[in-house]
């Protein structure tokens, strides 16, 4: 069965006011970008964000208002250092003010990785004696009920939908995605309902050929997208390199609200769809991000 | 040689790897430490990274984060964050890096906030994985700037637990740690743009270890918000080899993160 | 630094008496024999087995006196039904008295997942009401801290060495295995030491061009054994099938102690390696069970 | 047309999937059901397994284990056991099928050992996922041979739990299963080779459903060792349909499971 949206659609039916969305799950790379920019055109409000740093995408869906809350282990911009939008919404309540629940990298994978076991939560030693520890309070203090030792519960989170950027799906949603894997499919797992964004729509037959490289159980996912550079300036392995530069230009042109607003205006709000995005990049930005050496996996057989 | 004091640092930084460790690398200089020490005297060290990696050998190319293709390129492993993570949780991980916006006196880190939780004056990123590896890693290197508003009596918040403070249980140091149920660790050396401090186990204390070419004991109890107490054996940084600034040097040719 | 040893060696280095062994953890295909059989030549003594179906191989260990403990699913054999020899020992005490601590598929791979993040326990809902919570002591019941209803803790469980059979490694240990898992990765990810049977020892540069494929950080494997074959009766994805008849010739043989005994003789303590073993089985046999078609997995391109 | 009991049991487990549901599929009969559901009635639903496995398509050839080569070519995603019984603990498998040496008159199913725990008379091969399964799935559907030493007024051993046992906190059934504090589910059918049970879920009991022809009320009393209660429209059970039974032997043409 197809599950083929458009971007538009996909965000218009699942990702409504008030969502608990998942997205950055693979922290540096195939982060959604195009997913959130959409987000923000809708001007979808009072959403959870979910992630473990997010890098600049939380920045922006903070700074267009979409945002109540964050639970996440880091929001800035990885290769820059502060994000900007989420200081002023924390310090001065611009645009709107929002509530962080301060995890670790390790203690929101935990999280959803006890929401896919169905366990109430997981017991941990990280955290213990941090701040962090103290002041999100959907953590618990408990001695293990097996030496009395110290010990941080980190309980079960669910997203009510984890939005992927991966390599390739079929159009039913099963899906591939390789490279450093981040919390991704315990993000997956986790989720009441998955939106898969791909880089490439492929046949049934691509996907089972490998079923060990699927990050998930097609069954979750309510929508496909198909959207090419979905995830610039994110690097998508074996498609496109980490646009560092547009890093680098969204930390200088951010620092103030207006700057930033000039930015969204500029890259998000003034473009329609992603492919507005892809054309303003230009070939010459998008030809030297693109594969210079395939680098192949070596062959696998599955037959018998 | 001439040297920049970020060099110095990546220096000091690859000198905590010992041979055929496993090291919990964070971004930046930490990278460029991992594969100064790889190439240098810990041929054997395995590197892990918190995006899901390990790998034993350096990235190729200059990374700007850790999930930069050229890293996920030749890894031994690419898999998921809790997998990683959880190795360190296991003990299984020597030495972890990370830095810091604000360290106190017993190597508490902050990375979370300046001024009060509720209504912050500078809302900084977060931990990331740097609570965990702080928590985790068996032995902890910090990697700082040197300034006095850094370098702190106390921190308005800790994110990444050092060894504590004294309290009416006991003292801060490896006791704390054991106190509160950390399983190990605890920051074996800060290494900042002026320094090198060590840590007393058992005060939980920042001793100077060594300090800078070109700075002193004076400069750099100037630019620390505690009184400095000096390891025994405090001395000046024995600086970089030439054969280190070459390799640093092929490793970030255009000084991205030297400089 | 190649950790290549010939299987004797290997099981004579890191399978002492007494230890906890790991094996047979991806359920009904890869099950180690080979690496059964020569702890069997070995005459290893008071071993704790762990796994989750083990199908025959922890009968056989059984029956040839080796083991102490079992902390498993399910112990017989899949497609025939009982293992005689371990109703032998759990029955009569034959060859000798053996304990067994039962547990779930899910609480066993749970209790090598909690060891793999450094958690003392995972708390399940799985099991409440049944006497397998009840009757195995390393768990615990407890209320849930968070909305205090009821809770089986399954504690941490820590192999002193875990086998896998996989498809292919590298002399380092680095190792790419395909298929259904089981509990493989979780219970390498435990384990204090890791042996690595493969079928065909390949370059370092096969196994990195996909390291999405590799099953655990090679710094655990203290062995690699090139053990073609070492599956065999089980299936190895690829390389070759099941052999359901053999594993019927097994219960047939196996009714009493005296034909356990000879089977045991005719195709273990018989045959000094693998390599005879092979030759017993016979070419014919070998080539029905050899892949008749192959399907090779999708190309995938890690570059850049 | 003719038919051999586990033929009919076969189509009585295809008839509890229904169109689109998730089933975690057992070994042997469950394997043949869910491939007639697919292949009749229910072309959407997908099966789980284990090992690790999920396949919307049933196996190209007969399946001796779940681990066997034609189950793992065309499956949607392998994967760990953890990562499927995952999915059923956080209650998203409708259907589970499981068998048993044993079962009671509330479900509740032994395969653990016959006699006293101590010193068993016989030792069954345990639980593999038998009690996950009863545990997690939200129906339970229950394969056994029908002889009365099986179906026990109490079984010695509960490896998986039905509706456990009235006592001093209340009756047996889905209030049972809630006192325990498992999640959800519950035995929702039982098939054997003389007759059909489904339960009541507020005593947990059995209720003689359907008995197969050439059975009778009669011959299923004789051969169960509780006394019956029959389900209000208890009738004989609806045969194989021509169609099923050519399904059933396409799929396993020398009744290697079936005969």
């Amino acid at each position: 069965m197809s599950k083929l949206l458009s971007m538009t659609e996909a965000i218009r039916r699942y990702v409504p006011d008030g969502a608990a969305v998942a997205l950055g799950l693979a922290l540096e790379p195939c982060i959604p970008f195009a997913a959130g920019h959409e987000i923000i055109r809708q001007g979808r409000r009072d959403l959870t964000l979910i992630g473990p740093i997010s890098d600049i995408l939380f920045d922006q869906l903070i700074g267009a208002g979409c945002v109540a809350k964050i639970q996440a282990a880091w929001v800035g911009n990885v290769s820059e250092g502060l994000g900007h939008c989420y200081r002023r919404a924390t310090e001065q309540a611009q645009p709107r003010p929002i509530v962080t629940e301060d995890h670790s990298n390790f203690t929101i994978g935990l999280a959803l990785r006890a929401a896919s076991l169905g366990a109430p939560y997981i017991p941990t030693r990280s955290l213990l004696g941090s701040d962090l520890a103290r002041k999100n309070s959907t953590f618990l203090h408990a001695s293990s009920p097996f030496d009395g030792s110290p010990l941080l519960l980190v309980p079960a989170l669910q997203p009510d939908v984890t939005i992927l950027h991966v390599q390739r799906s079929d159009e039913d949603g099963n899906a591939h995605l390789w490279g450093s894997l981040g919390i991704c499919q315990e993000a997956m797992l986790a989720a009441r309902q998955v939106i898969i964004v791909a880089e490439e729509i492929v046949s049934r037959e691509v996907i089972t050929s490998d079923p060990n490289r699927v990050i998930g159980p097609s069954y979750k996912v309510c929508a496909v997208v198909h959207e090419p550079w979905g995830a610039h300036p994110s690097a998508v392995q074996g498609y496109y390199d980490r646009d560092h530069q547009f890093y680098h230009e969204y930390h200088t042109r951010t620092r103030t609200a207006e700057g930033f607003q000039q930015w969204l205006d500029e890259w998000v709000l003034g473009l329609k769809t992603r492919q507005e995005y892809i054309a303003k990049l230009g070939s010459a930005r998008l030809g030297a991000l693109s594969v210079k050496e395939h680098r192949y996996a070596a062959p696998v057989d599955y037959g018998y | 040689m001439e040297y920049t004091p970020r060099e110095l640092m990546v220096v000091c930084a690859a000198r905590q790897i010992r041979d055929g460790e496993r090291v919990f690398v964070g971004m930046r200089l930490p990278l460029l430490a991992f594969a100064l020490a790889k190439r240098t005297h810990a041929p054997n060290c395995v590197g892990i990274f918190e995006t899901g990696l390990i790998r034993d050998t350096p990235a190729r190319e200059l990374l700007y984060t850790m999930g930069d293709a050229p890293n996920i390129c030749g890894a031994l492993w690419a898999t998921s964050t809790i997998n990683v993570i959880g190795l360190m949780a296991a003990g299984e991980i020597e030495l972890g890096f990370i830095g810091g916006a604000e360290i106190d006196r017993y190597g508490n880190l902050n990375t979370s906030l300046i001024g009060d939780w509720q209504q912050p004056r500078v809302r900084l990123p977060g931990s990331g994985g740097g609570a965990d590896i702080a928590s985790l890693a068996q032995r902890l290197a910090i990697i700082m700037p040197h300034e006095r508003h850094r370098l702190r009596e106390r921190v308005d918040f800790v994110t990444s637990p050092g060894y504590g403070y004294p309290n009416e249980q006991g003292p801060a140091g490896v006791a704390w740690r054991q106190r509160v149920g950390l399983p190990r660790g605890g920051p074996a050396v800060l290494i900042t743009t002026l320094a090198v401090f060590t840590f007393d186990p058992a005060t939980g204390e920042a001793l100077l270890q060594s300090y800078h070419p070109g700075s002193s004991i004076e400069q750099v109890q100037e630019e620390t918000g505690w009184p400095l107490r000096l390891a025994p054996d405090c001395a000046e940084t024995v600086p970089p080899t030439p054969e280190e600034l070459r390799v640093i040097r092929e490793c970030d040719p255009h000084g991205v993160w030297t400089s």
